[in-house]
């Protein structure tokens, strides 16, 4: 992990209270039956959650999970913290409300590609944008499940699907470019099939302070089976797939000899070798990627990368610090009070021009 | 803000013309302050002890072109020896700044009324811009009126002759001589004003100054110059003893909002999207930051209360306010706080419709809306102020309802509430309500849908409660456990106790009053903004011996428990609404009383002549 | 595809005990294939002249884990040699293919009945998942009813020995040994399902062949081994002579609408956002794009609607479809298509709610939403069809009142109707209604909202037509011009405007009718998918003699005509609604009589047993 | 312009028809009073729209303008073309409705930065990323206009309004992002005190196909007067903003003297003369403009660029083409009836298992 990687240890409430006794995973299961078909990525998020939550040394009740429609969304039925299935696309709007009431607690937003892109898309750039402490995780199967197979905003264009029997033929949206153009100060990606990536990046995430995304490619077994399995099998995803660290040159394949390279502000793949790869590339040519820039011009320029011209990058694109809402509304509040003086009723209802009548 | 009292304002005047009740209006360009003007002339009419009653009346554009008919700007008035509840039917007196002012408004204007005419303004563009072919100052078409001509921007410059101020600020300041010669007319002190104006331009004492300076120019020209042959005395009303200050509708639901969370003991989250005629009411919150008030304005009407439904979650008094097309949009979301029963207020500050419709003028038509403006079977609670005074108590009533009752109550006003004024009695803070709400901290026997035998709420059990962690959504719910649960009779079961909750509220919400006699010919039965013209037109009528009583709904979902009774009790009740009959449909499928309703859809008040004559058919067809 | 008929089907056969009527359901988990078994006994039993009508009941969840609870999936279906309209109160018979299918559906199985369980499926696990103690097979609680054990699963899969097919796949094909046992048990041809299976199969012919094997092999099965001492035939009903296809709810609508455009000469467009049960309608119409259909899967209900107002705009049938939720979202957009007066139809599924309430399940509670659902007075045309097959005819009554009256109609149907099936006569094309739309094209005299004297309607004049550019909003507009305006006077005029155009629609609606006596003690008035259960009921009652008739709304804004007159014919007016008494509401207040409301939410629909028990109370207190 | 100015010229109805007759300025005013306030910037943009539609050679039929609501969204009512003022936000999806029922048409849609990017930034999103040929003109003043003052999401953090009288803690989004994160095909810039520019602006977008956006700075002098005029005034506007042209380096400054050099991904200002400015920097090294690049990356990277660390670019940031969602749909259809041919009713409601009871 980057030499950042806990930025607000200890700082903030939500991100650091400590649970009186040390918590396991079992602690965060609850007693139903978790509702998702067989095979279904979900699951995976669901463990590597679970998983992390104890790690973070904050009691269940400070913990509350909010999620909107979807498959996904049942997610916190099956997580032993606070919990609201909301509606539709608005589980951003939902828990900014909790977050903004109550700074203390730490608030996750689980939704999918339909749910956070379609029809919540404007909530999504908006919570982002405010940089409110949200931790947001984006289960991208690039489908709606939950209502059976139709596209979605992330879905491929051209795919064949239950309400595109011809074919999509809309563009996809492209997740990390929304984050960016909000400019998001956390924006990751992870996929139910890499449980070790994925806990380490739950883990940045529920350390950074400020509004963050996490998009996970997620399987859906049953009406997207196999939409990311040409960069991910076993067999290919070494030269398919890429992972970010902070700082260091963006460099993949099976034996790392292979990496991005800019020419101009247009990544380009090459290979390189100690004594330079074709045409002499060395490592030192390549690409080093840094998270922790205030500009998200870079993240926003490896976050277009996609299979097949790139590898699919995978891991913490961005993670800076900016003042929270919450903490900015909070500090309103106080130096109102701290002009003012603590509201009082009786003035309040004085105010303004007054006459006696006897 | 130290109390004036009048006696410090009334000066000894030579003996006037008594008169009881008179109307006002000026009107003008948006840009030449008649708000100020109006609420001057009323704050001074308040101090010295009138009743008074105002009807704003603003563009729908911005700022229209100056001089232009839908530039105009009204602000009428009504002050009064006696207690008055409306701003007057037709104005006895009208003050228009220029052509386009007049055009709109003399139709209003009583027969033979006072006419004050800004002269200077009258020049062949102007009227052009009013769509006047010859000049009606000149023409005789206004021999029907008591014509006063002034040229009152010239007056003005005058006054101010030699000062300082470039000539636009100038300019602006003869809204106060027309202020000025309306004090002088109706003898009315100039103190409030002066100390008014040195108070809001403190900063810039020239200005000041000069507004000063014309006030009294406009005063003393109409007391030098025989202009008016006679001036006027109102009396002071018989008021209520006690402190009282001039408050809006707006300014009303903001304080009264704020004073509900203060005695719930629990912060004020204000989740928000602007609009007419709503905003104000966000503007007024957004002040009280130091009340730990928290306002949130969301990008849309879906966040907003999204937002506060979160808050209230989190154990906020979670308030979200809106005109009608933004109540559409919460529809969803409402249906999401009744399946998770948190509480939750929906302001909606009903306006013309349908669609945008006439965003700046009144109507009363969201009713049914806040009914049944849901999918499926989604009861809420609903409370209507009736006054701008109201407005403060029925804020405190949607909260305690709502935290009482586990459940999202709607608190409708309108725009004639939310913009017009009148004389609160300031109360004192020990006659309001107790109202503490509970949070539940025991872990023993948690369940999140228990039942409170009496309301039937469930407990509120916030995140951040040891012990307590629990999921709520908007899945149907097993009662008690709070499980999501598909079972058939639990659903029926749910469907029927989530009604049954909100009947319950009856046992909290007072009988309504009648009135008037208990029983007779006929029954007005109305709800929000109507109060003030159906009570004063109830009122001639009992004078001139009818048996005619009034009764005003501030509850509409539940009704109050006497509602079926005193319906019973008259031959016919006449329900009186700015829209086609809303609630003498439900009143009418509850109650099966023949209830007839008189409607008006004009984004205005009912005038009291055209109640009065409606309610006099039946009492003549009665006989 | 060639019409097969009975003589190519119906095969002799031992003669065999006759039943006139009999309801079977099939339950197992939702990879078990419940569904297509139970369409597969339909067709079949369709195409041998029974009478039949269906109810899919799908789990909620996606999938849930196999051998849960809420992974059971059932198809129960009622066939009969008598005219039939439910699919009946209670199954006869009960295939269970698992613990959770029989634990679930055990309870409606009536007494004695036949019970089918595949034993292989019924170990220590599954039982655990179904929460069963011990084995309900082995412990002797099912001695109430006449169980049959079969090893389905292994028997399947001995049928199947030899075969290529993964096992997995051959698992699979158990669904069509139960299919093959009641085939024998009921006595009906194999040959449309095998017939279907090559179809459906042509790709994958060993997979055509494992279906077929083990079809053969559950009926040789019961017809060899005695397992079923006799079996039963249901024969032929009187069925209206003609063609005749199956048809759900949602393959009826789509049709009926792309059928609509057609007969309009203007092309579909329908905008939407998928939800259950709506979707189906999307999945159908998109498929169509050879008839000029344009579906747009919007990101939202809003923009859905949006795009359906901007298509309507631009001249073609714009539609856009839902359920309850997504209604409330377009809530404000229809305002907007009110405002403007655009044709639009508005489909909406309904389903069990509040909020997300039970997606899968049945309800009729978005009636006053529809009436209500939006700010400020802003009515539409409401229909309503009262069975799959009426949604064909419905869905073009909608298009036609809105294309005439250019005014926004809701559709409402249910999750019941959307999903379940009937045999539907196909109708002739020139049986159907002329309705070619007509664009305003001559300039003369063209003014955007010029009125039709009859219909109130304005011109339908499209961008692209020279001269008649004009602008619409949702600002108020002035009549005839159609240019913005805040006359209180003509505000008022408008809103009544809008309404009286709604209440014309009421000179081009059928009267409604009465089935039965025209006059009575007891009239049974219903609307939407309960047409069948109280069809059914009043004519049990009206076979014993009891006075009592039925009527049914299929036009709901604004109602029939002569409805107020039948009201009045019956000494006791009951209106059953899957709500708590919405139409009940809307015909007390508008005729004043005492209706009854009769209201079951439990997601599912009426039994005709509770109805008929609801009934008599009234026919009795009234003898 | 740049060489590709007219890329579809002709090839498309709704953006080639030529008008019978030649039209004027005047065709295009209707007999509707304008009612902005005196001062207000939406009154030069009304006259530039005015006077580039003749130029458009398109009869005023095939035209259509369509707006939420907002005082830039009166706009409608004052062209004599097809209009329809809808609701708050949903101008996009009503416009998409319009195009793909008639792409004949040459449709508009007016918009403010609340309409836009506040209750209509999903609508906007995915218009833009379908690519279906909307031209959207977007009224950016920073705050609410016609709701009396209330800050938007372009309204600069700190701005004290009705709504937030201790100032805004909102971080302002940029519409540019937000349409290069939506892939949109033509994104442009410009300013209600600029004529010339904004009509030569109007002209590019009205000229191309596909979906695209151009943002106009306009002043509203009422609630926020002169929040653009420390970069926009004349004596200062030369050396802080920056006009970009295709293929031409970015280059600002009274003389010419000042220019944009990437540093990295980060542009940063250079001096720069033949000889050299300060350390050697000539023309040569300047970063020059593409609007054509198929990625947006680059004019991603110029689009963030603001006052004051930076001269505030104007101009087209980006011009591709790609197939339209009109087209695309359009396409299926034909296949569809080449394939199945045209519909027929008797074929449809006979369709599936059939039989005849006689
Ligand atoms: C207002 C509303 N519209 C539509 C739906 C139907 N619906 C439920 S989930 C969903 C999309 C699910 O897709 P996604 O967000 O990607 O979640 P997934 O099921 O794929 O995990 C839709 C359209 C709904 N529940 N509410
Ligand atoms: C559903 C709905 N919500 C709110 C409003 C009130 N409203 C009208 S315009 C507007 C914002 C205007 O700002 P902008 O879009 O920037 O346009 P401008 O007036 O600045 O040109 C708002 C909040 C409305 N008309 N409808
Ligand atoms: S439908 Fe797809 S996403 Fe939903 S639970 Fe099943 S596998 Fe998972
Ligand atoms: S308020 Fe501002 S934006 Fe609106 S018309 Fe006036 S100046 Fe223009
Ligand atoms: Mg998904
Ligand atoms: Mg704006």
């Amino acid at each position: 992990m980057s030499e950042n990687a806990h930025p607000t240890n200890g700082t903030n409430g939500a991100n650091g209270t400590a649970a009186t006794v040390k918590l396991t995973r079992k602690d965060f299961v609850t007693d139903q039956e978790v509702r998702w078909c067989p095979g279904c990525g979900d699951y995976s998020i669901l463990a590597q959650v679970q998983k992390v939550m104890p790690e973070l040394g904050l009691s269940k009740e400070k913990i509350v999970f909010i999620s909107g429609i979807g498959c996904s969304s049942r997610f916190p039925y099956y997580m032993n913290t606070y919990g609201f299935h909301t509606i539709h696309g608005r589980a951003p709007a939902i828990a900014t409300g909790v977050k903004a009431a109550n700074p203390d607690l730490q608030v996750w937003v689980i939704t999918g590609d339909g749910d956070a892109l379609s029809i919540g898309g404007n909530h999504f750039i908006h919570a982002l944008r405010r940089n409110i402490d949200l931790k947001i995780v984006l289960f991208n199967n690039r489908i709606y499940g939950l209502t059976k197979g139709q596209y979605s905003p992330t879905s491929e264009q051209g795919k064949k699907n239950k309400s595109a029997p011809m074919g999509t033929i809309d563009y996809p949206i492209n997740p990390l470019s929304m984050a960016f153009a909000a400019e998001a100060t956390f924006v990751g990606r992870s996929m139910d099939t890499e449980p070790k990536h994925l806990s380490a990046m739950v883990e940045r995430l529920a350390h950074h302070k400020g509004s963050g995304v996490l998009e996970v490619y997620q399987n859906c077994n049953i009406f997207n089976d196999g939409t990311f399995k040409n960069f991910s099998e076993r067999d290919v995803k070494d030269d398919r797939m890429l992972y970010l660290e902070h700082g260091k040159p963006l460099l993949f394949g099976k034996n790392k000899d292979k990496g991005i390279r800019l020419n101009g502000v247009t990544p380009e793949v090459v290979s390189i070798s100690e004594r330079g790869g074709e045409n002499g590339v060395t490592v030192d040519d390549l690409l080093v990627h840094n998270e922790n820039s205030p500009e998200p011009n870079l993240s926003y320029i490896i976050g277009r990368m996609q299979h097949p011209e790139y590898p699919v990058p995978m891991g913490v694109f961005r993670s800076v610090s900016k003042p929270t809402y919450e903490d900015m509304l909070g500090d309103q509040i106080s130096s109102a009070i701290a002009t003012k003086g603590a509201g009082s009723l009786e003035k309040l209802i004085n105010s303004g021009e007054t006459w006696m009548i006897n | 803000m130290s109390a004036v009292t009048i006696e410090d304002l009334v000066k000894t005047k030579p003996l006037v013309e008594e008169l009881e009740t008179v109307t006002i209006r000026f009107a003008g360009d948006s840009g030449d302050g008649m708000q100020v003007t109006g609420s001057q002339f009323t704050s001074t009419s308040a101090i010295i002890g009138n009743d008074i009653s105002t009807l704003p009346d603003f563009p729908a554009e911005i700022r229209a072109p100056a001089g232009s008919l839908p530039g105009v700007s009204g602000y009428q008035l009504n002050f009064s020896s006696r207690e008055i509840r409306t701003p007057g039917d037709e104005p006895q007196v009208l003050v228009a700044m220029n052509p386009a002012a007049l055009k709109t408004n003399l139709p209003d204007l009583e027969q033979s009324g006072i006419l004050v005419v800004n002269t200077d303004e009258f020049n062949a563009n102007n009227l052009r811009k009013a769509g006047y072919q010859s000049n009606p100052i000149e023409d005789g078409s206004l021999s029907g009126y008591r014509l006063f001509k002034v040229p009152i921007t010239s007056n003005t410059l005058k006054a101010l002759e030699g000062s300082a101020l470039p000539f636009k600020q100038q300019d602006r300041c003869k809204n106060f001589y027309a202020l000025g010669l309306m004090y002088w007319l109706y003898d009315r002190p100039m103190e409030p004003t002066l100390k008014w104006v040195n108070e809001k331009f403190g900063a810039k004492p020239e200005v000041a100054a000069a507004n000063i300076q014309v006030l009294k120019a406009g005063f003393n020209y109409a007391d030098t110059t025989e202009l008016f042959t006679t001036h006027y005395r109102v009396g002071k009303a018989k008021i209520k003893p006690g402190k009282y200050r001039n408050i809006t509708g707006n300014e009303a639901t903001a304080i009264g909002f704020i004073t509900a969370s203060q005695l719930a003991g629990r912060p004020l989250f204000y989740g928000s999207y602007p609009i007419t005629p709503a905003s104000d009411i966000l503007h007024e919150l957004s002040k009280h930051k130091n009340f730990g008030v928290k306002t949130f304005q969301a990008e849309d009407e879906i966040a907003a209360i999204g937002s506060a439904i979160g808050a209230s979650f989190a154990g906020h008094i979670g308030l979200t306010g809106t005109s009608g097309p933004g109540v559409a949009l919460k529809s969803e979301a409402i249906g999401l706080a009744v399946m998770t029963e948190l509480p939750l207020v929906i302001i909606d500050v009903q306006r013309g419709g349908p669609s945008t419709g006439l965003p700046t003028k009144t109507e009363q038509a969201d009713l049914l809306q806040a009914m049944f403006g849901r999918n499926s079977e989604c009861p809420v609670g609903i409370v209507a102020p009736s006054t701008p005074g109201d407005c403060f108590i029925m804020a405190i009533e949607a909260v305690r309802l709502a935290t009482k009752y586990m459940s999202p109550v709607f608190y409708l006003s309108d725009g004639y509430i939310a913009n017009g004024s009148e004389p609160w009695e300031i109360p004192s803070i020990d006659s309001l309500p107790e109202m503490k709400v509970h949070f539940r901290t025991e872990v023993e026997g948690f369940f999140p849908y228990l039942r409170d035998e009496k309301t039937l709420a469930r407990p509120w059990a916030i995140p951040g409660t040891p012990g307590l962690e629990h999921r709520i959504g908007g899945i149907e719910k097993q009662n008690i456990t709070g499980n999501v649960n598909y079972d058939p009779e639990n659903h029926d079961f749910m469907v029927r106790l989530r009604a049954e909750k909100i009947e319950r509220m009856q046992q909290d919400i007072p009988d309504i009053e009648v009135f008037g006699e208990k029983t007779g010919k006929v029954l007005v039965l109305g709800w929000g903004s109507t109060h003030g013209a159906i009570t004063t037109a109830v009122e001639q009528l009992q004078e001139q011996g009818q048996s005619v009583s009034s009764a005003h709904l501030r509850y509409l979902n539940p009704f109050p428990k006497n509602l079926g009774d005193i319906l019973k009790s008259f031959e016919t009740v006449i329900i009186p609404e700015l829209n086609l009959g809303q609630l003498a449909m439900l009143v009418r499928a509850k109650f099966l009383v023949d209830a007839v309703s008189f409607s008006q859809v004009k984004g205005k008040p009912f005038k009291v002549s055209s109640l009065v004559h409606k309610i006099k058919e039946y009492l003549i067809s009665n006989e």
